[in-house]
């Protein structure tokens, strides 16, 4: 190898040379970071688009949604509504199976990821909790797994 | 005459070098290791357990969690095997994308794997260069499918996300730029002296051990067997590109170093083939039956994760759970030659051999 | 699988077949929905749940668990039952590897590792012993890999011929993985060998009441961690390892996990 | 402070020494304070990143944040720690870093305490450091501590002997060990200065001082990865903060001494740009060689303990020995 020492001189030359390089420091708590469209976040939920066909109570992998429908108030409608709605984000991974799953789309994740909570029971969010959470949701929800579009799971 | 008494320390499992929650009970008289005896289970989450009431799609975000550094081949080797039991076609763009994808992924981890492996060693800079480029590989994958280490983004018989449009000139960008930042990585470090004098034949084994103890990925290359899946056993695409395989010669922590930078390289290379061959229209999601049923019988497929051969055996009795999921995981079959190398070593080569196996905890407890 | 089970099933996706979804959310109204509970044993717990109740509170959901868990073990039983009649109908699940290729209709064309596979056998027979093997099969899932079963007590020997034979000379075990069937234990492992590229799974069947298999450490050193996994999570046990300790679970661990009959210490889970 | 020195010691002239001294510490808390600012900021320049920017403006007041931190925090002594010890370790520690800047020269006449053996001082006492540091390790009952105590003691020792022998070289060209003699010495232009004739002495005096300091390339005693914080993983609060502060001391006295002894003091490197006051070379010297180190720390990964002694002991003595061997011929041969 070269004579001794050059591999020491190189190494310090790189780090002198990325004192002057552009810095990478993000100013997070002060500047939002924008996520890119797809990204998986806190889900939003839209309770009148809900048919209470349970498909995403059945896939998720770790049962943290928790749902119950009534029948329809109105009498000449028929199927079902929504009445109530949990999701508990204590043991939610994110994983994005129930969005894909959902026929008609009453369920779909933003881009918003900040959860930290004080107590764990305010991991717990409830129906009107989900629908409020809706600033920067996902445009292209791409559920390839809803009925429709290739079967119901 | 003096009565001298051996000290038995705890290296971990809460230690800054054990690359997750391990630990080696370790028998010192004075620096030198006499005897060392791993213990380990504390990340051990039940997978395979939980795999048994779960149906197909359901499992994938857990594989995500075994090798949390590498996810992507995970994820493909679990849907490689229900896809082969089922006989179920992938569409070439789904092939393609998921190719680009894994190569993106082993570049990430060798990168992760590097930055840690010297800041084990005493170097504090190298960590934060490999983070920063690898943040750049973090961004694509957000882009591409909505996560940054926790992908979920393989499905039985394609994949969920189509590329974004520029997405594939994002990714043609950052591997050509990444060649002259590998360069600089060699400038930092490779030359260093005194990274050399730390880890040049430190723990050395030879080709027959590395094959008697199972050993797989660079650390049975870097003993002089030439043994890379992706040529040996060819799966996706890979046959379609042309890349080499590094192979060290006398299987030490410095052979493996260089096994890994120069996989790094030949990884990039096919890359930049996978780009421009990367078909223009084409689906991404093949005809799926819609509740995955694999048939009755058994299956154990195989693929080269950046820490080795990465296994997943399915027992399958024709419901949509498996009826038995296996993993073979490479780093839990790496570390079984750690208390070999270990004895008559100092304090300080327990690190630098640990690091040069490269493994992670996720995946040894699995 | 049960018969009536498997019954339930045609019938179940017929009903959803032939509905559009509206329509589905009408037969979902409670005359399909208690039929559906009962019969279809709840594999995944949340299954089972019906939407019409109000919201379920802690000790409830830990109530349909313990059903579900309940509903799982009378399933589990009725198939332990089934499978041990001889099934002669053509059940979906593996049953014996080589009735299945026995009675495919036009035998398929002989796989090209057919050859190999006799060989093999032929080869235990002679070194090793008359009735060390038990059966060998060609598994074209898995593109045509000769799987053999060997008996308990010959595995030791028909290993160390494995491995060091010329023609066999599988010196890289891949993967050792315990099988819980139910009926019986069972310990596959694969094996290569590096310079013929040639892949093997052999099966080695063990009782579940005490079951135990020779440990081929001594021949390969891979094995070492991997029987210990399989001693920990399945309770097989391994004559001849070097220090079969517990692995994965707390050295004070009662029970084996992966078992199918584990009690799981937290319902919750 | 020359000019007291004779006179009949009355109550003012204690007060005058007792303001001197507190004008000494003064100078350098201040120093450590804004060295390990510096230091953070220089590493983080050189790891794409920006460094400590939110407490203060430009996070300038980090460091007081850091020292207040630590006079808040508890510091919690180990059950079965040797208490006695234990309490006294740090205290051992941090005394003789502030005996030892007594006698550094920052000018013609600004010097505290004139010794004409001024670098044997100055060896002696940081002597002492490396007991406090072997007692810290000991008392503190942690396998880890103890340690990264043996470690720093077989390094300091097997380093002192290389750097005191680094500077005999030194001794012999000004015939003296008063520190202001030998930059008096070295007056005239840069080439007059010590580290150009004694270039083999300068070399094995700085590899010499970063063991010393226990810094990379050297940090044996508290490597994180292998040892985890070593001789003071125990210890917490303010006693952590002795150790911190008698660390960065240190730094501040070798880079004086190393400006004293190799470069030439307040000098400057060509006598017509002695307008210029002879603390601002000393000072500019100074900054260079702390940057120097931090530079070190941020490249370097760090040597294995046998191959640190091996190089004490196989490498860096004969290099000094030699080195006198050849000041001795130079002088012969040029006087």
């Amino acid at each position: 190898m070269a004579i001794r020492g050059t591999g020491i001189v190189k190494g310090l030359g790189v780090t002198l040379r990325t004192m002057g390089a552009k810095k990478v420091t993000l100013k997070y708590p002060d500047v939002p970071i924008e996520m890119p469209d797809r990204f998986r976040g806190i889900q939003y939920f839209e309770p009148d688009k809900c048919i209470v066909c349970n498909q995403c109570a059945r896939i998720c992998p770790t049962d943290c949604i928790t749902l119950t429908g009534k029948p329809n108030p109105d009498p000449e409608k028929k199927g079902k509504v929504i009445d109530t709605f949990d999701l508990n984000f204590e043991i939610c991974i994110l994983c994005d199976l129930c969005t894909e799953v959902c026929p008609t789309e009453a369920i779909v994740m933003t881009n918003n990821f900040e959860l930290a909570a004080y107590s764990r029971d305010d991991l717990f969010k409830d129906r009107d909790w989900l629908y409020g959470n809706n600033r920067n949701i996902r445009e292209d929800n791409n559920n390839i797994g809803a009925p429709q579009r290739g079967g119901a799971k | 005459m003096i009565r001298t008494e051996e000290l038995l320390l705890n290296v971990g499992p809460q230690h800054p070098s054990t690359h997750g929650v391990f630990r080696i009970i370790v028998k010192l008289d004075g620096e030198i290791i006499k005897e060392a005896t791993p213990v380990m289970g504390y990340l051990h989450r039940g997978t395979e357990k939980l795999a048994e009431d779960l149906n197909f799609t359901q499992i994938i975000p857990y594989t995500d969690r075994m090798d949390y550094v590498s996810a992507m081949t995970n994820n493909y080797v679990l849907v490689h095997a229900v896809e082969k039991m089922m006989g179920l076609e992938v569409p070439e763009r789904a092939e393609f994308l998921r190719l680009i994808v894994m190569e993106l992924q082993r570049v990430a981890s060798h990168m992760v794997w590097w930055g840690t492996y010297l800041l084990d060693i005493g170097a504090l800079s190298p960590f934060l260069y490999a983070f920063n480029d690898r943040e750049r590989i973090l961004q694509l994958f957000n882009e591409l499918c909505g996560a940054r280490l926790t992908y979920n983004y393989m499905r039985v018989g394609g994949v969920k996300w189509d590329a974004p449009e520029g997405w594939i000139a994002k990714v043609k960008e950052f591997v050509r730029s990444m060649h002259d930042k590998l360069a600089e990585y060699d400038d930092l470090a490779s030359g260093n002296e005194i990274l050399l004098s730390r880890i040049k034949g430190v723990g050395a084994y030879d080709a027959q051990t590395a094959i008697d103890y199972g050993l797989s990925g660079a650390n049975l290359r870097s003993t002089g067997v030439k043994w890379d899946l992706r040529k040996n056993e060819p799966y996706s695409l890979y046959s379609r590109f042309e890349f080499d395989v590094p192979v060290g010669r006398n299987g030490d922590c410095y052979d493996r170093y260089l096994v890994r930078m120069e996989e790094m390289r030949q990884s990039l290379r096919i890359l930049e083939q996978a780009l421009e061959q990367f078909p223009e229209g084409g689906e991404t999601m093949g005809k799926v039956p819609r509740v995955i049923r694999p048939p009755g019988g058994e299956i154990y497929v195989r693929i080269e994760s950046p820490r080795g051969e990465i296994g997943c055996y399915i027992v399958s009795k024709g419901k949509a759970e498996p009826f038995r999921l296996k993993f073979r995981r490479p780093s839990f079959v790496n570390l079984q030659i750690l208390p070999k190398l270990l004895v008559g070593e100092s304090m300080t080569n327990l690190v630098t051999i640990l690091g040069g196996i490269d493994i992670v905890l996720g995946e040894v407890d699995c | 699988m049960s018969e009536e089970e498997k019954r339930a099933g045609e019938q179940e996706p017929a009903i959803e077949a032939s509905q559009t979804p509206p329509e589905q959310a009408r037969a979902e109204a409670p005359a399909a929905e208690p039929a559906a509970s009962e019969e279809k044993p709840a594999s995944a717990p949340a299954e089972g749940e019906a939407p019409v109740r109000r919201k379920e509170t802690d000790e409830e959901k830990a109530a349909r668990r313990k059903a579900a868990l309940e509903a799982r073990e009378a399933a589990k039983a009725a198939a332990a039952l089934a499978a041990a009649k001889p099934s002669a109908a053509a059940a979906p699940s593996t049953g014996t590897e080589a009735a299945e290729t026995a009675e495919a209709a036009p035998p398929p064309p002989p796989s090209p590792n057919q050859p190999r596979l006799d060989r093999a056998v032929q080869l235990l027979r002679e070194l090793v012993a008359e009735d060390a093997v038990e059966e060998a099969a060609i598994n074209e899932l898995n593109d045509d890999l000769p799987t053999l079963v060997v008996k308990n007590e010959r595995w030791l020997e028909a290993a160390k011929l494995f491995r060091s034979h010329q023609e066999l000379n599988t010196n890289y075990l891949r993967n050792v993985s315990g099988v819980d069937q139910e009926t019986h234990m069972e310990v596959v492992y694969h094996l290569l060998s590096m310079d013929s590229g040639h892949v093997y799974a052999v099966k080695v069947r063990t009782d579940r009441e005490r079951p135990s298999v020779p440990s081929v450490t001594p021949v390969w050193q891979t094995a070492n961690w991997n029987e210990r996994e399989i001693y920990d999570l399945l309770g097989i046990d391994f004559p001849g390892h070097p220090d079969l300790r517990r692995i994965m679970m707390p050295d004070d661990w009662v029970g084996h996990p992966l078992r199918k009959d584990y009690v799981p210490l937290d319902s919750e889970v | 402070m020359q000019k007291f020195w004779n006179d009949q010691v009355s109550w003012g002239l204690a007060g005058i020494y007792l303001l001197g001294a507190i004008a000494v510490l003064a100078v350098v808390i201040v120093f450590v304070t804004y060295a390990i600012y510096f230091e953070r900021k220089v590493i983080g320049w050189m790891q794409y990143r920006r460094g400590p920017n939110r407490t203060g403006p430009l996070g300038l007041l980090q460091t007081v944040a850091d020292v207040a931190k630590l006079l808040i925090k508890e510091d919690t002594i180990p059950a079965k720690a040797d208490k006695a010890l234990f309490i006294l370790a740090p205290a051992l520690a941090f005394v003789p870093s502030f005996l030892v800047l007594a006698i550094i020269p920052y000018g013609l006449n600004l010097q505290f305490a004139d010794l004409n053996v001024g670098f044997l001082y100055y060896v002696a006492l940081s002597g002492i450091t490396t007991i406090a540091i072997v007692i810290g390790g000991w008392s503190s009952n942690n396998k880890y501590a103890l340690l990264g105590g043996m470690r720093s003691a077989a390094q300091m020792i097997s380093y002192e002997v290389p750097l005191v022998l680094s500077v005999v070289g030194i001794a012999m060209m000004t015939e003296s060990l008063n520190l202001r003699d030998i930059v008096i010495h070295q007056e005239g232009y840069f080439w007059h200065w010590n580290f150009i004739p004694q270039i083999i002495g300068f070399a094995v005096f700085v590899v010499a001082a970063i063991s010393e300091l226990n810094r990379t390339p050297f940090d044996l005693p508290e490597a994180e990865s292998e040892l985890v914080a070593g001789y003071h993983v125990e210890y917490s609060g303010f006693r952590f903060a002795f150790f911190m502060l008698t660390e960065y001391i240190y730094v501040y006295a070798i880079a004086c001494l190393a400006t004293i002894l190799f470069l030439g003091g307040w000098n400057p490197p060509i006598p017509q740009l002695d307008f210029i006051p002879g603390l601002l070379w000393f000072a500019l010297k100074f900054a260079f060689i702390v940057f120097f180190l931090f530079w070190i720390r941020a490249t370097l990964p760090r040597l294995r303990v046998d191959q640190l002694m091996g190089m004490a002991w196989k490498v860096l003595l004969p290099l000094a020995i030699a080195n006198i061997f050849l000041t001795a011929l130079g002088i012969e041969w040029w006087g």
